[in-house]
């Protein structure tokens, strides 16, 4: 009978063999689906362009976020505001049509949130907006999106990392952003 | 070594004594037991303000009470000369908290507002802390809690809801000096106005029993009340250092 | 007695053994079938119900938040004690009869704590977070908080695992290739890569000895400081009653006590079941009754001694506390552990009782129960009376609970049972260096 | 890999895509949950998202008429605190009143109007429309007004326009049957003011200032008149002044909240507080303090009230009658309150005339610290002249008997529950062909209507209120509505606009809401205080923003007592249920902080708010005293049933040591077997046990002229109790010191943070 450890590992191979394979399968699987279906754009009731407005027309993010400077969440404009230009902009365009219908029924956009805190999270827009940090820092540019979707990681670290480097006074202790 | 070298730094630094001279604020409680009818408004304002869940019966049975300040009731002496008194017990927010050193994942720990945080996120729930509070007054989750609709529609959207697991407790209404901050940040102030916060409990409490504010300012009202002959510390013996004073009870007794 | 042992050949060691390894009766599988049957619906059924409930399942409340499941976690951590350090000790005096003993009574440290740390995961309010306790590098750059106890804990009880993990194995690495040498198929090539090559050169074992040697030394202390640090968890705190210095040496001869009387209870089972009547014989119960004896009069004299500060203390808080414990609610227990742990074990003092198995069985279970009670006293009692008492309220174990009591049983039972068919459950080479060598050293493998 | 065979490749990609999905479903399953951003399709101008506003308004709870600050996110109320400007609870509110977010988000409130489909009381209900539903009952209501049958209205006590509001209503109905009914309005105390001083109206009680109050077992700290203001008067009075602290003495059966607060506590015999005020009246005078021209009648009226005689007929050591008289007397000022057990015994108008002599005799009428009259109500119906006591509400009973009553409208008030089973009431109910109801719960009287009208709660409703007692000086304060309406249902007043409308009152109330009736009612306001205001809308707006307006005008007069009262002046023994032997105990039902007269039980967090004295949650108990404990062979939660001449209970006991030992008290509030999932079927509830005994001359129920009866069910449920021990077992939890000595010991502020101001 052979001593040797050799032996052994070639008769386990096949069994390892499976056993890597299924491991390399798994990883390759988890990635496939955060890379192909990230959900980080999901599909919104109106198509909605940011590149035209934000980035062809150059209209100001706070011109329809307005809430942002003095509230802890920067709003998202309400439909009489979109309205208040698309009366004669574009009124023939099927979105437009679409919004149109909704401002018939006063009935409310159900835009879809891309980019989401956790409840226990306090973030208030007006400090940042306060502290001029560009929207774009933690949006992306949002100004060349024709879908928003979520390029920075909105996480613990980016937070963090943000906070370091322009030395907030207390910036790092938890209470600051947890609640 | 190094890193060695930096713990044992910060933890010098964490035991020299007057280590919370260099925070913000100092903020501070009194309650004057003179004052306080034990009439428990402070208790609906916390759990309305902090959206503290409905326990039920059941399991307000099984002692899974919530509520982050209770009233404590202790009686002197036998009929007919029997006495009650009322004492409001809520997190001491102590300067030694043993809270504070037990935890594992320093979900709770001492913050520059010499406050007691408590960071629900973060806790695994070990309960040590609660083990290691003198005062009993950390409540831990269960169990997920709901609320019958509409009635989620009161809760405070500046406090989070607490998922099951996680220990909690009284936060000096934090999401209040959080504001008040912001507020003298808007006027350009560097600081907090004496009495320009205040807690749920303190702002309800009918016979102003209660102060509250940053005992590091000297004209505080807090701090004036500290200076009361009257002011003493529940449990000193235990040298917790708490940021709650408590104003003893005048016994006019009859002669 | 020795004369047995003399009577068994090199020849019958092995391949009682290797028997032992490779013929399996049905009973063995009645009793695995059994225990794993038990675990899964007495431990893993409800802990799973609980991680969907929440910690409510159990029978905490404010202000006990800790209770049985803490309880269990220090007594499997106590059992786990005595089997490696007690091996350790005796290695290091190289006492005979340590070697029929010694695999088994390893064994046990190691599926006891295995047990413990799972009592941790059942214990935590969202274990789905237990990684948070571990210093790892991240970019939030949040580190474990290394003044708390609990952390010690951590760390202690992971070296102390991988510690005795290491002991064990690679005191089993000659049986390893002996019973390799024996076996075909399958287990041929388990035991070919659980004996890393083992040849039985010279050289080999002379590292061998030398290295088991090296951690048998480091393992003493570190057996020591685990239960101390274990006994911190309490004794760092300031609630009355477990704010006691007495705590961490309280905790390590408990620790002994319960885990030598656990071993008492799996050699006699070894005994019986396996067929190693030669190995393991009165001797060994003997010695480890005189063991016993000590650590029940050390034991108790140390609990006497709580008593005593509670009672010289003179503050209402410790006062209470005593009082509590000795008339209160929980008081039946109390007094029960003390006829277990403190009055029972006075039997041992008669040599016949020591040598007689069955009794000694039976006096090593009640000790086990007994120390259990302790362990639950220790965070019932006290919790349930602490500072203020407008918050004292009691608390009894739910059903859940219980069941999970029960089912780590079991899940050690099981973990046991597979064991005793891998590792070979005594020593094989050691029981034969306690043999008359029939030949030269140099070719005592080629059998 | 040479030599992989054909089943070895296929169990390759079998493991690679089991992997593969495995990995796919991880990831899957620790993706964020979509979430919604929903924006107004026109934003409201007066909020906007993240940003908190604040409404000024009036609680609704109790009817000490406290202005509330309503804290509202996104269109919703997350807090209620007091209003800093409101004289009466400057910024303080209680428990109560800070669950009334709770009866808004109620999950049991009314949805919409209702119809009885089934029996009544079976709570079959079907939903219908506000135009069916009011056109039933304007139509029904006509045919009783042209056919002169009988209509009733029977209203909680309302107060300002609303109570206008139904005065015309009823009148326009050429009904004169409008009542109030509030379970505890204070009746004895009018009918006592009305005989001693003239005046058929509340005073101010001005405990702030005062140094020695003499309470006779008014419950002032948690539920009489208006707990939360005489809390801060306390407060005050206690530590808040550089005077000597104020003292407080508290004379009652059984210790109340006030009772543990008070400096002292005298348990007297129940029924015999009278009694006692005149002894110590009698004090008074012999101490010869009163200089008074009628001193002569008052020495003869109370001659046999000598310190002796009372100390044997109230069980008050006669030292004790003397020092509380001479303290009293030197007291500088000293006031005398009586409510609660005392305002509800067979004798109560006797006794409260005897504790209001005492603040005559001491001469602190008018003058602060001592009893302050009030001014009428500046606008709206005049306040509590409607108030239905016992008698009453047995006539509306005996009248519903006989078929007499057409058409009854109940407005929020709950005398199904409140009135004992005595009274026949529900029964009588039974017999009215058509009840309407305009609660906005289901509790027990409305179970009993045909037509429900589900009124607003009180946070989403306009109106306005002046407080009752008053502060000595005129105030009125405006409620406006803080959140949209939750359902479908309508505001009060606006309901009964609408039925006048219907009815062609047109003419007597012309406003097509509740809002234009205020606006009209407040010109009058606005034109008698001529404000800085520049215009009425100004003024309106500055009112929205206050919530309260307030004048300060002080009444300036003497009260002089009639010979023919003083002649007269006398205390009767009380007149108890149940003879002594068969029925051993007092009964003593006494409204809990939380749940006040009922109205809190379908609150979650009242519900929940442990009763300061036993720390008990949820449902009923019976305290007694040990020694009656000990006595019977009873322990802490076994369960016993009380019995009385006219009906039985059962409830567990708990052992209480401030309470006589022939007396037992139970807490009012539970017991409800409708009003919704967190007050049904929990509890039991003392009020139906009792008496129909009424108090003589002010008619109004006497709730402590019950006797009872013990016995142990042998059964034990021991109440959910959030409080443990109730010793501190010498660990100076709660610490004293002497009243007069400054105690020396340590100054909390050695600790190791020395008090700096921070330099920024």
């Amino acid at each position: 009978m052979s001593v040797s450890i050799i032996h052994t590992l070639r008769v386990l191979r096949p069994a390892a063999m499976i056993a890597l394979v299924a491991l390399i399968g798994l990883i390759v699987g988890f990635y496939a689906n955060a890379t192909f279906f990230p959900g980080t754009s999901p599909e919104q009731p109106i198509n909605f362009s940011h590149r035209i407005h934000a980035g062809e027309n150059q209209i100001p993010c706070m011109y329809c976020h307005v809430q942002a400077r003095r509230s802890i969440s920067a709003g998202v404009p309400s439909i009489n505001k979109c309205m208040g230009c698309h009366l004669e902009v574009a009124t023939e365009s099927p979105q437009i049509r679409l919004l149109a219908s909704y401002w018939e029924t006063k009935e409310p956009i159900p835009w879809i949130k891309v980019h989401d805190l956790p409840d226990f999270v306090h973030f208030t827009h007006k400090r940042h907006i306060q502290a001029d940090i560009e929207c774009q820092t933690c949006h992306g540019p949002v100004e060349t999106m024709d879908v928003v979707s979520r390029e920075a990681p909105v996480k613990m670290g980016l937070c963090l990392d943000c906070h370091r480097k322009n030395e907030v006074e207390h910036g790092t202790d938890c209470w600051t952003c947890h609640k | 070594m190094n890193f060695i070298d930096r713990f044992m730094a910060s933890w010098r630094k964490y035991r020299k004594p007057g280590y919370y001279e260099e925070f913000d604020y100092a903020w501070t409680m009194t309650i004057d037991l003179d004052r306080c009818t034990g009439c428990g408004a402070c208790v609906t304002a916390c759990q309305a303000e902090n959206n503290i869940p409905i326990v039920g019966e059941k399991e307000l049975g099984r002692g899974r009470e919530m509520q982050w300040i209770r009233i404590e009731r202790y009686w002197e002496g036998e009929y007919p000369n029997a006495k009650l008194s009322f004492i409001p017990m809520l997190c001491q927010h102590c300067d030694a908290a043993p809270c504070e050193t037990v935890c594992p994942v320093s979900a709770t720990y001492h913050n520059q507002d010499g406050l007691n945080t408590q960071i629900y996120n973060r806790c695994i729930g070990t309960r040590s802390c609660a083990v290691y509070c003198p005062y009993e007054v950390r409540y831990f989750n269960y169990y997920d809690h709901h609320w019958d609709a509409p009635l989620e529609q009161q809760l405070n959207p500046d406090v989070t809801v607490r998922e099951k697991g996680v220990m909690e407790k009284c936060t000096f209404c934090v999401q209040r000096i959080r504001q008040a901050k912001d507020h003298a940040k808007d006027d350009g102030r560097r600081r907090v106005k004496d009495g320009e916060v205040q807690p749920a409990c303190v702002q309800t409490c009918p016979s102003e029993a209660m102060t509250f504010g940053d005992r590091k300012d000297a004209n505080s009202v807090v701090a004036k009340k500290m200076n009361d002959p009257r002011a003493y510390h529940v449990l000193e013996e235990t040298n917790t250092l708490p940021s709650v004073v408590y104003l003893k009870k005048v016994s006019a007794n009859a002669d | 007695m020795q004369t047995e042992v003399r009577q068994a050949r090199f020849a019958d060691v092995n391949d009682d053994v290797v028997r032992s390894l490779v013929v399996t009766g049905r009973n063995y599988y009645i009793a695995l079938g059994i225990a794993g049957f038990v675990t899964l619906t007495c431990f893993f059924f409800p802990w799973f119900y609980q991680l969907y409930y929440g910690i409510g399942a159990a029978g905490m409340n404010s202000p006990t938040v800790w209770g049985t499941y803490l309880a269990s976690f220090i007594f499997w951590i106590g059992l786990s004690h005595s089997g490696t350090l007690l091996s350790c000790v005796l290695h290091l005096t190289n006492s005979e009869w340590r070697k029929a003993m010694y695999r088994s009574a390893e064994a046990m440290t190691f599926f006891s704590l295995f047990v413990a740390i799972t009592m941790v995961m059942v214990h935590i309010g969202r274990p789905w977070f237990i990684h948070w306790a571990a210093p790892y590098p991240n970019q939030m750059g949040l580190w474990p908080n290394f003044r708390s106890p609990l952390m010690f804990d951590v760390m202690a009880i992971m070296t102390y695992l991988t510690g005795s993990g290491i002991f064990i194995y690679m005191g089993a690495i000659p049986d390893f290739a002996a019973v390799r040498d024996r076996t075909t198929g399958w287990r041929h090539h388990l035991y070919v890569l659980l004996s890393l090559g083992w040849r039985g050169t010279d050289k080999e074992w002379h590292r061998l000895g030398w290295a088991y040697t090296f951690l048998a030394v480091l393992i003493i202390p570190l057996a020591v400081s685990v239960h101390s640090i274990v006994s911190w968890d309490f004794a760092l705190s300031i609630v009355p009653g477990l704010h006691q210095t007495i705590f961490a040496p309280y905790f390590v001869v408990g620790a002994i006590y319960s885990g030598t009387a656990g071993i008492v209870t799996v050699m006699f089972v070894l005994r019986k079941y396996m067929n190693f009547e030669h190995y393991i014989t009165k001797l060994h119960f003997d010695n480890l009754g005189k063991l016993l004896l000590l650590l029940s009069l050390l034991w108790t004299y140390i609990n006497m001694l709580e008593l005593f500060t509670g009672w010289f203390s003179g503050t209402s808080t410790e006062y209470e506390q005593l009082k509590y414990k000795l008339t209160g609610f929980y008081a039946p227990l109390y007094w029960e552990m003390i006829l277990f742990c403190a009055v029972a074990p006075l039997l041992l003092i008669s040599r016949k009782f020591r040598t007689s198995f069955v009794p000694m069985l039976i006096l090593s279970i009640a000790i086990n129960i007994g120390m259990y009670t302790e362990r639950f006293l220790i965070v019932a009692t006290t919790l349930s009376r602490q500072y203020l008492p407008g918050s004292w309220r009691v608390y009894v174990p739910s059903l859940v609970e219980i069941s999970i009591l029960v089912g780590s049983l079991a899940l050690f039972v099981t973990l046991f049972l597979l064991f005793v068919k891998i590792f070979p459950s005594i020593s094989i080479y050691e029981i034969k260096e306690t043999m008359d060598a029939p030949k030269k050293q140099g070719d005592r493998h080629d059998t | 890999m040479s030599n992989v065979d054909r089943r070895q490749f296929l169990k390759l990609v079998g493991a690679g895509g089991v992997g593969a999905g495995a990995g796919f479903m991880l990831a899957e399953s620790i993706k964020h949950p979509v979430e919604y951003l929903i924006p107004y399709p026109i934003p409201p101008e007066e909020f906007s998202p993240g940003i908190a506003t604040w409404y000024n308004s009036v609680c609704g709870m109790c009817p000490a008429g406290c202005g509330i600050s309503v804290r509202t996110r996104e269109g919703r109320a997350k807090k209620i605190e007091g209003n800093p400007l409101h004289p009466v609870n400057q910024g303080r509110l209680c428990a109560l009143g800070q669950a009334g977010l709770q009866s808004l988000y109620n999950p049991d409130r009314l949805t919409g109007p209702m119809l009885q489909s089934g029996e009544r009381g079976s709570e079959e209900f079907i939903q219908t429309t506000w135009e069916e539903s009011l056109a039933t009952v304007a139509h029904r209501l006509a045919a009783a007004r042209d056919g002169g049958k009988n209509i009733y209205l029977l209203s909680e006590g309302v107060r300002g326009h609303l109570a206008m509001l139904l005065e015309r209503f009823m009148g326009g109905l050429g009904s004169e049957h409008l009542m109030h009914y509030d379970f505890a309005h204070p009746h004895a105390l009018y009918a006592a003011n009305q005989r001693l001083f003239g005046e058929h109206a509340l005073p101010y009680y001005d405990i702030r200032n005062t140094r020695y109050l003499l309470s006779f077992g008014a419950d002032y700290l948690s539920n009489w008149l208006s707990p939360v203001h005489h809390s801060l008067g306390f407060g005050h009075s206690r530590q808040g002044t550089d005077l000597d602290r104020g003292r407080f003495v508290q004379i009652e059966a059984k210790m109340s909240l006030s009772g543990a607060a008070a400096d002292e506590w005298i348990p007297a015999r129940p029924g015999s507080e009278g009694i006692l005020a005149l002894g110590l009246a009698h004090q008074i005078l012999a101490g010869g303090s009163y200089t008074g021209s009628d001193f002569d009648d008052w020495n003869a009226a109370l001659e046999n009230y000598s310190a002796d005689s009372v100390a044997e007929r109230t069980g008050v050591a006669a030292k004790t009658i003397v020092r509380l008289a001479s303290e009293f007397t030197k007291a500088e000022p000293g006031l005398a309150i009586g409510g609660g057990a005392v305002d509800n015994h067979s004798n109560a108008v006797d006794t409260l005339v005897a504790v209001n002599l005492l603040n005559y005799l001491v001469g602190n009428i008018g003058k602060p610290g001592g009893v302050v009259f009030n001014s009428d109500p500046v606008v709206g119906g005049p306040a509590n002249n409607r108030q239905a006591n016992f008698i009453a509400m047995q006539q509306l009973a005996e009248q519903a008997r006989q078929g007499a009553i057409d058409v009854l409208i109940v407005n929020n008030t709950n005398p199904v529950f409140t009135l004992p089973h005595a009274s026949g009431f529900r029964e009588a109910l039974a017999s009215i062909p058509m009840i309407v109801s305009l609660s906005s719960f289901m509790d027990e009287t409305t179970t009993m209507a045909d037509v429900i009208l589900p009124s607003h709660s009180y946070l989403e409703s306009w109106g306005d209120d002046m407080p009752q007692p008053g502060l000595g000086f005129p105030v009125a304060a405006i409620s406006q509505p803080v959140v949209s309406p939750l359902y479908n249902t309508r505001a009060t007043g606006d309901i009964i606009l609408d039925l006048a409308g219907k009815l062609g009152m047109k003419d007597s109330m012309p406003w097509d809401s509740m809002e234009a009736c205020l606006k009209d009612g407040w010109r009058q306001i606005y034109e008698r205080s001529s404000p800085d205001a520049s215009d009425f809308d100004t003024f309106w707006r500055d009112v929205l923003v206050s919530g309260v307006w307030g004048e300060d005008i002080h009444r300036q007069d003497t009260v002089v007592v009639d010979k023919s009262v003083i002649d007269n002046i006398d205390v009767a023994e009380p007149e108890f249920s149940g003879d002594s032997e068969q029925y051993p105990f007092f009964l003593h039902p006494y409204m809990s902080t939380a749940m006040y007269d009922g109205r809190g039980a379908n609150l979650p967090w009242m519900q929940e708010l442990p009763d300061p004295m036993t720390s008990i949650v949820y449902g009923s108990w019976v305290e007694m005293n040990p020694a009656t404990a000990k006595r019977l062979g009873l322990l802490d939660g076994d369960l016993v049933s009380i019995a009385s001449e006219h009906g039985s209970l059962e409830a567990p006991v708990v052992i209480f040591p401030a309470i006589m030992p022939e007396v037992i008290a139970m807490p009012i509030g539970q017991g409800h077997n409708a009003f919704g999932r967190y007050a049904r079927d929990r509890g039991v509830n003392p009020l139906q046990i009792l008496a129909p005994i009424t108090a003589t001359s002010s008619g109004s129920l006497a709730t402590h002229a019950t006797r009872v009866s013990l016995t142990a069910t042998g059964r034990r449920a021991p109440p959910v109790q959030t409080g443990g021990e109730t010793r501190q077992l010498g660990r100076n939890i709660v610490q004293f010191t002497d009243a007069g000595s400054t105690p020396g010991g340590h100054s909390a502020n050695l600790n190791s943070i020395p008090i700096v101001v921070k330099t920024t």
